[in-house]
């Protein structure tokens, strides 16, 4: 019949308007289900995991001292010209010279974070931080030097 | 005891004894324009944090939390930048209409405060025909609304302007209709005398179903009349990117967003007036202590309480539902909305011929 | 390319939606004839957000381009990675370990359910609904955590790599996953009250660009677009990849072709992913999660195509070798570019509204269609 | 029907093209002249029903352009590689886009990308590149743009 069915069009589609408000109205006084995080504010207690990919960093020991033979196989690896290796010559203790990286320049401002370098990397010199707050106001302090000044190659990597 | 009225009666004894009459007359306007413009930028502040807070909680959101304290401060400092906002005007658009826009749709808001009885006794103007009042001037909105569009020379706000056109004045014809349910019930044009006739209980519980459909219809139209979700196709974000308002930046703008909050509240105001007693406290039969308790709350909180009541309830609406479709906005009105309230003032008016509610 | 003159000569008006408009979801270019609300022809632009990647990637050796899909559909980077990398090692003919084989299957299936949840967000907040966003992304997050877990990003992980996977899944992975699962579970009805079941919501979906059957084989139309018109075109039942022959799953096929279809399939579909993780995640073969693989890559001359179901059809990956460390020439057949096709087709004749309707269950993400 | 059978068939109706056994698929080389002819047969005939084509491009070979249509049958779930030599200076082929619809965009694409003249388009313009790119053609080898384009 056309008013039976009329009514319960209406019927239906106030009952399916008012589970929908329903739904919305439990989360309105359910303030435990609130997810959002409190970012700078919780800065001290946030903890990334450890596989997150934030920039590449070399690991220096006590002595100043780090794994990087300069290879360059990162530098192959790194599809957008990321990482520079510099070279200068050593006279290590024999007298004999040696090459041995000067300098290992990072463009964080290149870099996607596809973590080839990593995989690539036959010592084990460099990692990914989990730093993600890298946004400056020079655009130059993004090109980095990752090897600290004066540092050397670690004793028995080659 | 505290109320607005004895407030405004003390005022009006001090003018009185101080001034001679036209002065104290003219006094009088300019704290009632004052208090209006103060109470126009309150209920803005007031409502947009509130509306930000509502959708946060049901977005399982915290909303804003850093200005002031709990966030409360928000729409102040949102108000500032408004403020310090360039006011463009677009280079095709006809600058005359394009900036006298935004201040009818404030003068129309403004104008419909007047017969508005905010507590007990205490009113700007106790005009006899108070609610059709309302019902005339609320449809010039539609102008300011129109001339916006049109004036700023771009497609989308032009076709925002033509869809609000259209959805305003379908939906006036329902929130006519369920206006007058009320009027024919209590026999009275004056916002007074229908507050008044609801002193032995509030319509909604007086006048049976027919009135609950009336006040279900109210809310609907008045929804779609004040251009909110989910009947907000005149400005329909994703559609036509803010539709008649796009073109608008700063004050300008600032003042559609703020005209848009003060008409929420005053059609909530009228809802709460005539379908829940305005300032009329809650009473139950013959419960006299319950009854007392309820005199005791002052008359404004419980028009405020109400019409804040209502105000959420549209906010609610705004945060749950998807929009309509242009063609089926006008279908829910012309199909269903109206049939509906025609009939339900019929039985209404045999209701009240009758003597059939309480 | 933008028209200077705001009608045709037959009076239509010509609106511009886009390429910055809250309805694209990115910088689509959409050139709308209009009469009154009526949509009488609609022609997208393209390229704002093309950065040739078939070109980029012919510079870059096997290892090195697969990094890049991620970025084409990011919000089906495991499967465009996937495509990749099966690619590669087609060309290489290397096995790559079961365990390798389950670890993709399983992530491919969380970001299926990962971009339809976003997916469903959006559509709703393009509808005019703002709430259901916020909801899909409590579910989404957490998804995108286990991701951050395992592979270090939750967007463009680069996890698929030729002969396996980069990392071994991270120990909380099952434990994560299964949270997820049971969290999922608790809130999947709310879908159906928020937004499925709503009667605007359905008026808004029913009978809005209906797609039929032919059309949707004719203009190329893959995934959840073509089912919803009733093809079957899920590449994983066609010609199943990895370990999906073993798999118990149905094809989630709606017959209506409209845009509630669409809905209907995507929604149905993420169940389907969810029944695929139960099946797997407790029987997660121990072993090696990658074939070690030479240093260089080098693939034979000739020409390798893989295809895989990404959450918006289906994606190819055609690789052309000289013999050398990087392909000659790659083509990406991606899915978007082909359904975005079919929006003149489908929208013709119905409301302004509608089109962000169609817009929504077509699921365009743009520099999937631009590349 | 495997795929010797289905090199059969694909011989009777192509009398002149060369099908040989592909890397993973049947190939079958054209003349771009038949290209159009043979398309409808593969599409209308009743055993082959070829209704899907789901990848159009185009290989520049230094010394000639090379069409590769892929296709393949909803029905019946074969797939084939088509593929047309063009002359590199003058590519001219006839465009398929009302046996396939989805021809319309691909088409457009390769046209812009690599130059490729498709005879009868309903609308070939450029899709993607922005214009003013007429004759410059970025997939094309010898491509070179010194302001978008970095090399490493």
């Amino acid at each position: 019949m056309f008013i039976k069915k009329y009514i319960q069009d209406i019927w239906g589609a106030v009952k399916s308007l008012l589970t929908g408000m329903r739904r919305t109205m439990y989360y309105f006084t359910h303030h435990k289900e609130i997810i959002t995080e409190q970012y700078p504010d919780n800065r001290d207690t946030l903890q990334l995991p450890e596989r997150f990919k934030g920039e590449v960093v070399m690991p220096h020991d006590e002595n100043n001292e780090h794994r990087c033979t300069g290879c360059q196989a990162c530098e192959l690896a790194c599809p957008n010209g990321t990482i520079k290796v510099i070279f200068k010559n050593e006279i290590n203790a024999e007298g004999k010279k040696k090459k041995a990286i000067d300098k290992l320049v990072y463009h964080l401002e290149l870099c996607t974070m596809c973590n080839l370098c990593i995989e690539a990397c036959p010592s084990d010199a460099i990692k990914m931080a989990q730093t993600f707050e890298h946004s400056v106001f020079d655009r130059n302090e993004l090109t980095k030097i990752l090897n600290n000044p004066g540092s050397k190659i670690m004793e028995g990597v080659e | 005891m505290w109320s607005f009225s004895n407030i405004a009666n003390n005022i009006h004894a001090w003018l009185g004894n101080n001034f001679n009459p036209t002065m104290t007359l003219v006094i009088e306007m300019v704290l009632a324009g004052v208090a209006v413009i103060g109470l126009f930028a309150g209920l803005g502040l007031v409502l947009v944090i509130m509306e930000r807070k509502v959708s946060a909680w049901m977005q399982i959101r915290l909303g804003p939390n850093r200005v002031g304290p709990k966030g409360m401060l928000q729409s102040l400092a949102d108000t500032i930048k408004l403020i310090v906002k360039e006011g463009l005007t677009p280079d095709g658009a006809d600058k005359f209409l394009f900036n006298l826009a935004p201040f009818i749709a404030m003068i129309v808001a403004m104008l419909l405060m007047a017969p508005i009885a905010f507590a007990k006794d205490f009113q700007l103007w106790d005009l006899n025909i108070g609610v059709l009042f309302v019902s005339a001037v609320s449809s010039i909105m539609v102008i300011s609304i129109l001339m916006a569009g049109w004036a700023s020379n771009n497609k989308y706000s032009l076709m925002g302007a033509m869809r609000s056109g259209a959805q305003i004045v379908s939906y006036e014809l329902s929130a006519g209709l369920s206006i007058l349910t009320i009027v024919v019930l209590s026999g009275s044009l004056s916002v007074s005398d229908i507050i008044y006739s609801q002193a032995d209980g509030w319509w909604i519980f007086k006048g049976h179903i027919p009135v609950l459909i009336a006040f279900v219809t109210f809310i609907i139209a008045v929804t779609a009349e004040t251009n909110r979700a989910p009947f907000d196709l005149a400005e329909a974000e994703s559609e036509l990117t803010a539709g008649f308002h796009t073109e608008y930046s700063g004050m300008k703008f600032a003042l559609f967003f703020l005209a848009e909050y003060v008409n929420v509240f005053i059609v909530c105001a009228i809802g709460a007036t005539l379908f829940l007693g305005g300032w009329m406290p809650f009473h139950i039969g013959s419960w006299e202590g319950f009854n007392q308790v309820m005199d005791y709350i002052p008359s404004s909180i419980w028009f405020f309480g109400k019409t804040f009541f209502l105000i959420f309830v549209i906010m609610w609406f705004r945060w749950t539902f998807p929009r309509l479709r242009i063609d089926q906005l006008l279908n829910l009105e012309w199909k269903y909305l109206l049939p509906i309230s025609m009939i339900n003032l019929l039985i209404v008016t045999a209701m009240a011929i009758l003597k059939w509610h309480f | 390319m933008f028209e200077e003159v705001g009608t045709t000569p037959e009076g239509d008006m010509i609106i511009n939606v886009g390429p910055q408009h809250p309805a694209t979801h990115g910088v689509l270019h959409l050139v709308i004839t209009l009469n009154g609300e009526t949509i009488k022809k609609v022609e997208p632009h393209l390229g704002y957000i093309h950065r040739s990647i078939e070109k980029m990637c012919e510079s870059l050796s096997y290892r090195q381009f697969i990094y890049v899909t991620s970025r084409m559909d990011y919000l089906s980077a495991h499967m465009n990675n996937h495509a990749c990398a099966m690619c590669v090692e087609k060309g290489l003919q290397v096995e790559i370990p079961p365990r390798a084989q389950v670890i993709r299957v399983l992530m491919s299936e969380l970001t299926r359910i990962a971009s339809h949840e976003l997916w469903w967000g959006a559509m709703a907040m393009d509808l005019g609904a703002f709430t259901p966003f916020f909801h899909a992304f409590r579910e989404r997050e957490s998804i995108n955590d286990i991701m951050e877990e395992t592979c270090g990003a939750r967007l463009t992980m680069n996890y698929m790599v030729p002969g396996g996977v980069m990392h071994d899944l991270h120990p909380n992975f099952q434990q994560r996953v299964k949270a997820f699962m049971k969290l999922y579970k608790k809130k999947i009805h709310e879908y159906d009250e928020m937004v499925t079941g709503n009667i605007i919501f359905q008026n808004r979906m029913k009978n809005v660009g209906v797609l039929s059957a032919n059309d949707a084989i004719s203009y190329g139309c893959t995934g959840p677009t073509a089912r919803g018109s009733g093809v079957s075109s899920d590449i994983r039942k066609l010609y199943p990849y990895e370990i999906y022959n073993t798999l118990e799953f149905d094809e989630v096929l709606e017959t209506g072709g409209d845009s509630f279809a669409r809905y209907m399939v995507r929604i149905r579909e993420m169940q389907q992913s969810i029944r695929i993780i139960e099946q797997l995640i407790d029987n997660i073969p121990e072993g090696d999660f990658q074939t070690k693989t030479k240093a260089v890559l080098k693939l034979p001359k000739g020409e390798f195509y893989s295809r895989v179901e990404t959450a918006r059809g289906e994606l190819g990956v055609y690789i052309v070798s000289e013999g050398g460390t990087t392909p000659y020439r790659i083509k990406f057949r991606s899915p978007g570019f082909s359904n975005l096709s079919v929006l003149n087709h489908i929208s013709k004749g119905s409301k302004l509204g509608d089109l962000v309707a169609m817009m929504g269950t077509l699921d365009l993400v743009i520099p999937d269609i631009d590349r | 029907m495997t795929n010797e059978e289905l090199k059969i068939k694909l011989a009777e109706i192509l009398p002149s093209a060369i099908i040989e056994d592909g890397n993973e698929w049947i190939e079958i080389a054209i003349e771009p002249g038949e290209w159009l002819q043979s398309a409808k047969q593969l599409r209308k005939k009743e055993a082959l029903q070829f209704n899907f084509l789901f990848c159009l491009t185009c290989i520049d070979w230094k010394t000639h352009l090379t069409m590769v249509y892929h296709l393949r049958s909803t029905i019946f779930h074969y797939n084939i590689v088509v593929k047309a030599k063009l002359d590199r200076d003058k590519p001219e082929i006839e465009s398929v886009s009302n046996i396939w619809r989805t021809a319309e965009f691909h088409e457009r694409e390769v046209f812009e990308m690599f130059g490729v003249n498709f005879l009868n388009h309903p609308d070939l313009r450029l899709l993607i590149l922005p214009d003013g790119w007429e004759g410059k053609n970025p997939l094309r080898k010898d491509f070179e743009d010194p302001i978008n384009m970095i090399r490493l």
